[in-house]
């Protein structure tokens, strides 16, 4: 079987599915922003491969991913700043005992 | 903050600085050249050890800090013996090891034969002798010297007279002799001509009793008179005949009188004073002219305050014969410190025990009186650098004069010869008779001098070696052969010894105690018992006797190399050399205690003591330079 | 900025102080235990004596009483000073002077550790050489290792 | 790194490669600036005072000579002193002479190992330390021709030295008080104006003179901070005050003035010792004192300058021919009572150059 | 199908090579390997007896002929020493990281030209892909750094990423200034359009790279990661045996590689005349080398804060004109002559770096506790 | 062929670090493996030749942004307590799958409107036109530098000490 | 004796427990260590094959022994000077001081030990990693020496680890430190992989 755009696209769809799920069930904060930028490569990935078979002349989605990277550092970025802002604080990184911004 | 202020050029610098090293000669192995010049060795890193010095005296292995040499003797001397530092000392060559051998045996008389051997004062010497002896002990550099005296005085105290059996009198010769003076040079000059020689012996003595400066110049609390009296009572058993209170004007009239030869013998009788301005004040006493005064009985009145110039033996007598009259302050000016002072130190620590005070660093620059009070003015002095007998001079410094109201003073300062003008010898400017070194011969036939006349100010064993030494020329002078030695101890076997010296210090010396001292003049130091005497005497290193070394080990691996043992050693007989030092393997436990690094029986040149024996050692070419 | 001599410093502190609690022995101040932070201040504080930096602390066993000898000295005045202070072997407790001078600190502490004198008010009293379960204190006449 | 972690312990020694032996500081870190000290000594912990006191009064001077050992003639001598003082006697001048000579030799040698380590401990490759140990290798040198032995002499004796110098010791000594100015400069070329030498010492690890009096500080250090006190000058021993030297101070207090306090202190001392052989005396060089020997009773404080500071020995004699008291007023121990105050607050790399700038020596902190 | 993208345009231009693409590639990986290995061991020789020189003392000179055998002596004994793990820690972290730490290095020089054409792969992103890659290492020294259990190597690993992260961006914009200049990514093109050195045309840029490069491969003065007097031995403190002997040779084999972008990128690479390119290639390496061990042997160490302080406060604003200033010139002044050029940035280097040394200031005082 | 084992393995590889990133109890360990999946993914990029994209996210998924996490786990000593899961551990777990299934149903079930262009040759110069040319992305270039601005201030005064 | 990670939270709780292992180490120390290398003066049968690879192997590891810093006192100052310029000890390939124990062949025990220091010295030779060699430098390394009997002093460091080469010396010379190393040298030349780890 030739190398064809579902193979990318079900390799995204995989490795988003772990970051979805590492997202939503784990406690650790840097494990969740960690699951996040699996998600965003997962992302990346998609777009990359839409540009290489839908558009190949066009680099749109190369260029969506560079966006897509910066996006994704400055979400790191600020991220762990939180990260670290709440632990200085708390002396903890485990959201589910962080209910600062529950109502 | 800091910034770069010099904007790299620091770094530049130092980066110039690393480039030009980087071009330069490397300075591995390479020994600067001063190294190379040395010529000899002062210490190194390897301990040599010579058999033909060491008398296995255990000095090395107790002066190592931490006990790393073991050495084993044993029990009997291999060579020997030979003339001990203390037999050479002693001016009359007393041989004291031998006799500490004869005490530590338990043969006080054989002892007292000993010393009898070279002089006819033992006890006088056993009470009062300056011991040269004892500052020349090899113990005494090493902590005190032995007690010589004291162990002399214990011999005598316990002598049986055992000495006269083996002693010796030679047959009349017919010749007169006359000796001028009693003290000790004039006595044993006579006891030796008239009992070895065989002459008849008239000594003449001005004052009325006999013994000199024995007698006038000691006070009885350190020579009690009855031990003087026992002295000259043996001389005049071997048939010198004393005559007192007869003044002797001019020797020649002797000559004509019938004697064959006149000894002068007059001593040294007449105080120096201070030299300062306002010294022949009324109270202002002359040591000597105070101590004959009191020894010969006369009432001498003393003030409350005293003061003695002077530090020297006579000084402290005076000190302590004035606190003996009564005086109650007594004070002895000193223009040095403790370390220069001539008077030996038991008498120093005696005379401060008895309440004295010593003033040092202090000089007399004048005395005035007044009201019958008289005021010392004193200088303070200074240690300047030093002079040709190798103590530091005394500098007087500026201003700093004090004064001290006294009653007396007394100018112990120094003594010399009283010559009168009519013996018409030639003398020197301290007044000293001029004689032949050797011979003792004035300048007039048959007329000699000896004792403290020539010597000037000396002590009792100088006096009585002097007065040997003019019986021997004497006797050679009247056809004698001069042959005054005797032999009145038995022969010595080399005595055993298990262990080395002992490593105790002196034992006390007994005194009559302070309270009861200062009210008379009763002889203040008590002899000692059997367990002293012994106990001192297995201090003695024995320098004459080589004992066998059977075993002598360095424990390598606990060695410091910090060269004490060499400095201490008396004998040289320890050297270090320069090498460095060997590793080793080891091979369970056996080679910690190899003695690789004791190079024994393998006389180098140590350079330590001897800088005339010296060759440079081989240099230590260990690596060499590749490159 | 006068250098006094011993005998005029010592006759400084007889005035303020009764003789049981200061007394010039031998060219040293003897003081009593209870009295020697009033003593150290005073020493301290004072103007024309000002002893600002001390020199050294330690300790002797005389066998019966421990002495505590301080060398005091002033910079300004360039005048030195010994204080001893005498405590007894079966309570031995000193006031500290860690607060007058802070370079007792480490001295107290070897003297804590080495001698077994302890120092009240002394912020960090432990083992300074010795470690922790070592016996006895072996600067002690009476201590012997045993090996 | 400003970011405010959590702190956490770092053990520092005993076997660090800049502790100077076998020093111990646990340091609280946060991040890399150091928030709390706690120095655990006592790693070099011989006794000395206890086997002094076990010992007589002349083997104790190879004892002394292993308090210090970098500086071995000046403990030796404070401790001689001392036992001449409780003996009251005195020295022949030459070899008060000599001594001054060797005291302010081992003064240079022990300044070049400090300021070697100093400049280690910034981080230079050994270069700087290597060319100082060069020069310390030729004093050793010297000391080698006179007493066979390079780092422990056991040359001082009571009443004087071991023994007179060998002849070929002067001239080699001219030759290197010669030449020793010239490696001083290139000192100061490779180092004192180097930019990264100066931003990692200057303003750094400040000791103000006030606390530094108050902790008891001597020696460079002290003076370093300003404070002129130097036992030479102010309670001058042996024969220090026949020569002239200046006592020099800085004002800063930091590592820097430290560093260069001690490279000026080298210059004095070479000052010294030219003026020392210039003076030089002939005659003995001990007067003759028993090997062993027994003070009267009474007790002594003698202190001299060492180069780490003021140097003491307070010994009590009970009369008997061992010490019953022997006591070594250290500097090294005392100069780290401020360490805490100096040290918190910088960052780990600091705290390596300000405690290598006090310049401590184990063997005399620990006994 | 014949393989895509990147590897596909490799195996185009090495195809005058002999053999396939696949050979090729085994070739020269082959050839690197020695040629770091033979390079690293020349460098620890070299480093050890220039060191040497510079403290007056001969250095290693008994393991054969002037010592030349010593750091072969140094890796045979190294790898059969015992391995020791440390009992806390992560071992399977601990065994890894060598590995991540050394291949990284050893990958930048796919794209290194020895020779015109004589490279790996001539990567058209070839700048990019060494910066990327390097900075893969650093992962490598944390890894070590962590997975040691010991306080010290994480002290010193964690100065390593600060460092290398601060110090990758203005090495990146000094490189940057240069691929303005070049017109392209690759290295081999860039070395091609070296008709001056551009070390003449960039000096700005190049004493931003070196400064930079010292810092990325741990060298004095940025040594921090293993500094000596305050850290031991750094992240390396817990390895022994092979892997140790795999940091060791990471570490030299970094020195290697900045020599070679140095030499590839501002020193006019395989270019020179009379001698062969190779050993031109070769001999300007040794001399960076050189100046690397003789500002080893000089210069004492900065602080972290100082390190970063430097990166961001001196070394990132000039590195950002120079780029300004060189884009400036490349737009506006595309035909200049290179001797009009040379001196004007000669004088602009000399005038920031006085301007800014007047205005800079390494921060770090004391932090109130 | 090549590219496909290169597909391969990098999916297995880049799959396999993510489900480590989720799965496992160091943290430390789990931020090796995210590099490890962003390593795969720039092997993923190289097979879809996009080399610039590759490098780029070589240089700052894992030259920056992983090193960032792995310091923020140093900073937060998040090493010593290790990664659990929540309460919601299980539910997720089934939407996930769910969410899978559905996904992949979708992808496979669309038909996708594949070109068959050739290749750019060079990626690099083509990106800077598209980004930087007429009628490029220069104001969205714009926009993300601000927003990385943003971001690093925001940042700083987020963890700055008072 | 690797030493366990134990949780320890104050001061005080460190120095009893600082304390308790030396006490334990001190209990357990009276006796030297022997030297495991005693086969040294055999006759090994080796065969061929192992004598060549003995002949790189212990050519490399005497030609880089790497010491481990190790300066507790007065010979450390000795084994600077050895290592600075004047001596140079890096002729023999040993200019690289490491810190770190783990990459160290060999402990040159430069000073007095301790009882306090000794768990220390212990630990470090612990860490360091197989083939490692001792050299007890100085008579306080070999005895005590002058410290031998005090209370706090380890008579020797035999008694904490196994010693190969003794250089006697208070310090050794430089030149002495240099000769035992060159002893060392030999003494590794001797070894054969055959029989190591035995």
């Amino acid at each position: 079987m030739t190398l064809g755009l579902e193979h990318y696209l079900v390799l995204s769809v995989v490795l988003f599915s772990i970051g979805f799920y590492g997202a939503l069930a784990k406690r650790s904060a840097v494990i969740i922003l960690m699951s996040i930028e699996i998600m965003l490569n997962a992302a990346n990935i998609a777009l990359v491969a839409f540009s290489r078979y839908v558009v190949p002349g066009l680099l749109t989605g190369q260029v969506f991913t560079i966006f897509s990277i910066v996006v994704g550092a400055a979400e790191v970025t600020v991220g762990l700043a939180i990260i670290i802002a709440i632990y200085r604080r708390r002396e903890t990184i485990d959201v589910t005992k962080i209910n600062l911004m529950k109502w | 903050m800091l910034g770069f202020e010099r904007y790299g050029n620091g770094i530049a610098r130092g980066m110039a600085v690393t480039l030009r090293n980087m071009f330069r000669r490397t300075i591995t192995t390479q020994y600067p050249e001063e190294r190379l010049n040395v010529s000899r060795r002062v210490r190194g890193n390897i301990l040599g050890w010579s058999s033909e010095k060491c008398i296995g005296c255990y000095t090395c292995a107790r002066s190592c800090p931490h006990g790393c040499i073991e050495i084993t003797t044993s029990s009997r001397g291999a060579r020997g013996p030979v003339a001990a530092p203390c037999n050479q000392a002693c001016p009359a060559h007393v041989n004291a090891a031998r006799y500490i051998r004869l005490i530590r045996e338990g043969k006080p008389d054989e002892a007292v034969a000993v010393v009898r051997e070279k002089i006819p004062f033992p006890s006088v010497c056993a009470y009062i002798c300056a011991h040269p002896c004892e500052s020349s002990c090899t113990r005494g550099q090493l902590d005190e010297p032995i007690a010589i005296r004291m162990l002399k005085r214990y011999a005598v105290d316990n002598d049986t007279g055992l000495w006269k059996q083996r002693s010796r009198v030679a047959p009349p010769s017919g010749k007169k002799i006359a000796i001028v003076g009693s003290g000790p040079a004039g006595l044993s000059a006579g006891y030796y001509l008239s009992k070895l020689g065989g002459h008849s012996v008239t000594v003449f003595e001005a004052l009325p009793e006999p013994g000199g400066m024995m007698l006038v110049g000691i006070p009885a609390y350190r020579l009690p008179r009855h031990i003087l009296a026992a002295d000259i009572k043996e001389i005049e058993q071997a048939g010198v005949t004393i005559e007192t209170n007869v003044q002797i004007d001019a020797p020649e009239s002797l000559l004509e009188q019938g004697y064959n030869a006149v000894l002068l013998a007059v001593g040294a009788h007449e105080a120096i004073g201070i030299g300062v301005p306002g010294d022949d004040e009324p109270g202002v006493l002359g040591g000597v002219d105070f101590l004959r005064q009191v020894n010969l009985g006369r009432r001498v009145e003393l003030g409350n305050r005293v003061a003695v110039i002077g530090g020297g033996n006579t000084a402290m007598d005076s000190a302590r014969t004035a606190v003996r009259l009564g005086a109650g302050e007594v004070t002895i000016v000193y223009r040095r410190t403790r370390a220069e002072m001539p008077a030996s130190a038991e008498e120093i620590e005696d005379a401060l025990a008895e309440g004295i005070k010593i003033v040092f660093l202090a000089a007399p620059s004048g005395v005035t009186s007044k009201e019958g009070q008289l005021l010392l003015e004193c200088l303070r002095m200074k240690l300047g650098p030093e002079d040709s007998s190798g103590r530091r001079r005394p500098e007087p410094i500026e201003g700093s004069q004090y004064t001290m109201p006294l009653d007396n003073i007394i100018a112990a300062i120094s003594q010399r010869p009283v010559v009168p003008a009519s013996f018409a010898v030639d003398t020197d400017k301290s007044n000293r008779i001029q004689v032949e070194k050797e011979t003792l011969t004035t300048g007039k036939k048959a007329i000699f001098a000896a004792g403290d006349a020539v010597l000037g100010p000396a002590t009792v064993i100088e006096a009585i070696a002097s007065g040997r030494q003019a019986a021997i020329s004497i006797d050679k002078y009247l056809g004698g052969s001069g042959d005054i030695d005797e032999t009145l101890a038995s022969a010595e076997e080399i005595a055993d010894r298990a262990s080395g010296p002992s490593e105790d210090w002196r034992p006390g010396v007994a005194a009559i105690p302070l309270g009861g001292r200062l009210d008379g003049f009763d002889g203040v130091e008590l002899g000692w018992s059997r367990e002293s005497a012994v106990f001192e005497t297995e201090r003695c290193l024995r320098c004459d006797i080589t004992y066998n070394v059977e075993k002598y080990r360095l424990n390598g691996g606990l060695c410091i190399y910090c060269g004490l043992c060499v400095e201490y050693c008396p004998f040289d007989a320890l050297y270090m050399s320069y090498e460095y030092e060997h590793g080793w393997y080891r091979f369970g436990q056996r080679l910690l205690e190899q003695e690789q690094l004791l190079v024994p029986d393998k006389v180098k040149p140590s350079g330590y003591a001897h800088p005339e024996i010296e060759e440079t050692l081989p240099q230590q070419t260990l690596l060499i330079d590749r490159d | 900025m006068q250098a006094l001599s011993f005998d005029e410093i010592a006759g400084l502190i007889s005035a303020k102080y009764a003789p049981e609690m200061v007394a010039p022995s031998q060219g040293s101040l003897v003081v009593g235990g209870e009295h020697l932070l009033e003593v150290a201040s005073y020493l301290r504080g004072t103007p024309e004596l000002d002893f600002d930096y001390l020199i050294s602390v330690t300790a002797v066993d005389y066998r019966g009483h421990f002495e505590i000898v301080y060398h005091l000295t002033s910079l300004q005045h360039s005048h030195s000073l010994v204080l001893k202070v005498r405590c007894p072997q079966d309570k031995p407790v000193m006031p500290s002077v860690v607060s007058l001078w802070r370079g007792a600190d480490l001295q107290e502490r070897e003297v804590f550790d080495l001698m077994g004198v302890s120092f009240a008010g002394h912020p960090n009293l432990k083992r300074l050489f010795l470690w922790d379960g070592f016996k006895g204190y072996p600067l002690r006449k009476d201590y012997s290792s045993g090996t | 790194m400003a970011l405010k972690t959590e702190p956490f312990v770092l053990n520092i020694g005993p076997l660090h490669p800049s502790t100077h032996g076998v020093f111990r500081l646990l340091a609280t870190l946060d991040g890399e600036v150091v928030i709390d000290i706690e120095p655990i000594i006592g790693y070099l912990h011989r006794g000395i005072e206890k086997l002094a006191e076990e010992r007589e009064y002349q083997k104790d001077i190879p004892l002394c000579d292993r308090l210090d050992y970098v500086a071995a003639m000046s403990h030796s001598m404070a401790y001689v002193m001392a036992v001449e003082k409780l003996l009251g006697i005195s020295v022949p001048e030459r070899a008060e002479y000599i001594r001054v000579i060797m005291v302010e030799l081992q003064r240079i040698a022990s300044h070049l190992l400090a300021v070697g380590s100093i400049a280690n401990e910034i981080g230079t490759f050994f270069t700087p330390f290597m060319y100082m140990f060069r020069e310390r290798e030729r004093i050793l040198d010297l000391f080698d021709m006179v007493c066979g032995q390079r780092l422990l002499y056991n040359y001082m004796r009571f009443g004087g030295v071991s023994h007179d110098l060998p002849e070929e010791f002067i001239p080699a000594l001219a030759k290197f008080i010669n030449q020793m100015p010239g490696y001083i400069d290139e000192y100061d070329q490779l180092l004192a104006e180097n930019e990264i030498l100066l931003v990692r010492t200057k303003g750094i690890g400040v000791l103000p003179p006030e606390l530094a009096i108050n902790c008891s500080v001597s020696g460079p250090t002290l003076r370093a901070s300003g404070v002129a006190r130097d036992i030479r000058r102010c309670d001058p021993y042996s024969i220090y005050d026949r020569f002239e030297f200046d006592i020099p101070t800085r004002t800063a207090g930091d590592c820097y003035d430290r560093y260069r306090q001690r490279i000026e202190e080298m210059r004095q001392s070479l000052r010294i010792i030219r003026q020392a052989v210039e003076q030089l005396p002939q005659g003995k060089v001990n007067s003759q004192v028993p090997i062993r020997v027994r003070p009267p009773q009474g007790d002594v404080f003698v202190h001299v300058e060492a180069p780490r500071g003021e140097l003491g020995f307070y010994l009590v004699s009970d009369g008997s021919e061992k010490p019953y008291r022997f006591h070594i007023r250290a500097p090294s121990l005392i100069n780290l009572t401020p360490l805490r105050e100096m040290i918190i607050g910088w960052k780990l790399a600091d705290a390596i150059v300000i405690f290598g700038s006090i310049d401590i020596i184990m063997g005399e902190i620990d006994r | 199908m014949t393989a895509a993208g990147t590897i596909s345009q490799a195996s185009a231009l090495a195809s005058d090579w002999p053999g396939n693409f696949w050979l090729h590639l085994l070739v020269f990986a082959l050839i690197i390997l020695a040629f770091v290995i033979l390079t690293v061991i020349i460098l620890i020789w070299l480093e050890r007896r220039l060191l040497g020189r510079i403290q007056v003392r001969p250095g290693p000179n008994r393991a054969g002929p002037f010592g030349l055998l010593q750091p072969i002596a140094d890796v045979v004994k190294i790898l059969t020493k015992e391995d020791t793990v440390p009992g806390w820690g992560d071992r399977l972290v601990f065994w890894l990281a060598p590995l991540v730490a050394f291949v990284p290095v050893l990958l930048v020089f796919a794209v290194v030209p020895f020779w015109n054409g004589a490279l790996l792969a001539d990567l058209n992103i070839g700048i990019l892909y060494v910066l990327a890659v390097s900075s893969v290492a650093s992962v490598g020294i944390f890894m070590t750094g962590w997975a040691s259990g010991n306080k010290y190597s994480l002290i010193g690993a964690m100065r390593d990423i600060a460092q290398l992260i601060s110090y990758e961006i203005p090495m990146m914009l000094s490189l940057a200034a240069v691929v303005l200049v070049a017109g392209s990514l690759s290295l081999n093109e860039i070395v091609a359009a070296q008709d001056v050195p551009y070390i003449l045309l960039q000096p700005m840029g190049f004493t931003i790279f070196f400064i930079a490069a010292l810092a990325e491969a741990n060298r004095t003065p940025f040594d921090l990661v293993e500094a000596d007097s305050e850290i031991v031995a750094g992240f390396n403190i817990e390895y022994s045996g092979m892997k140790f002997a795999i940091l060791y040779l990471m570490e030299y084999s970094e020195v290697v590689f900045i020599a070679a972008i140095a030499t590839s990128l501002f020193l006019g690479g395989w270019r020179g005349p009379f001698l062969p390119p190779f050993l031109w290639f070769v001999i300007k390496m040794f001399a960076v080398f050189f100046v690397l061990i003789w500002i080893r042997g000089t210069l004492p160490r900065l602080r972290i804060d100082q390190v970063m302080a430097f990166a961001w406060k001196f070394l990132l604003p000039l590195a950002l004109i120079n780029l300004v200033v060189t884009g400036a010139q490349v737009v506006f002044w595309p035909q200049a002559p290179y001797w009009s050029l040379v001196p004007i940035n000669v004088t602009l280097l000399a005038a920031l770096l006085l301007l800014w040394a007047r205005f800079f200031r390494l921060g770090g005082s004391r932090v109130g506790i | 062929m090549g590219l496909e084992i290169a597909f391969w393995v990098l999916t297995i590889v880049a799959v396999a670090a993510a489900l480590a990133v989720v799965s496992l109890h160091n943290i430390f360990r789990a931020s090796l493996a995210l590099i490890m999946c962003f390593l795969a993914v720039a092997g993923l990029f190289v097979t879809l030749s996009a080399d610039f994209l590759a490098a780029i996210q070589v240089l700052i998924y894992v030259g920056a942004v992983a090193v960032l996490i792995i310091l923020a786990i140093m900073l937060t000593r998040e090493v010593q307590r290790g990664s659990f899961s929540n309460r919601l551990n299980v539910p997720v777990l089934l939407s996930t799958i769910l969410f899978l299934g559905v996904a992949v149903f979708a992808v496979m079930a669309t038909s996708w409107p594949v070109v068959t262009l050739p290749l750019l040759e060079a990626t690099t110069t083509a990106l800077g036109s598209e980004l930087f040319g007429e009628g490029g992305f220069i104001l969205p270039v714009e926009i993300a530098a601000l927003l990385l601005l943003a971001a690093i201030i925001g940042a700083i005064t987020l963890v700055r000490e008072e | 004796m690797e030493v366990g990670r134990e949780r320890i939270y104050s001061a005080a709780e460190l120095d009893a427990h600082e304390g308790a292992l030396i006490e334990a180490l001190r209990a357990s120390s009276q006796q030297p260590v022997t030297d495991p290398d005693e086969w040294l003066q055999k006759e090994l049968q080796r065969n061929v094959l192992v004598t060549s690879v003995d002949a790189v192997l212990n050519w490399s590891r005497r030609s880089s022994l790497w010491p481990v810093i190790c300066f507790p006192a007065c010979c450390a100052f000795e084994f600077i000077g050895a290592s600075a310029s004047r001596f140079d000890m890096s002729r023999f390939g040993m200019d690289i001081l490491r810190g770190s124990p783990r990459q160290a062949d060999l402990l040159i025990t430069a000073g007095t030990l301790t009882w306090k220091m000794a768990p220390q010295v212990r630990r470090l030779y612990d860490q360091m990693a197989e083939p490692k060699w001792v050299i007890a430098m100085g008579a306080c390394g070999i005895t005590g020496g002058i410290f031998r009997d005090s209370y706090s002093v380890v008579p020797g460091y035999n008694r904490i680890v196994p010693v190969d080469v003794y250089v006697p010396g208070c310090p050794p010379r430089p030149e002495a430190l240099l000769n035992g190393i060159e002893m060392l040298r030999q003494k590794i030349n001797a070894r054969s992989i055959s029989t190591e780890g035995e």
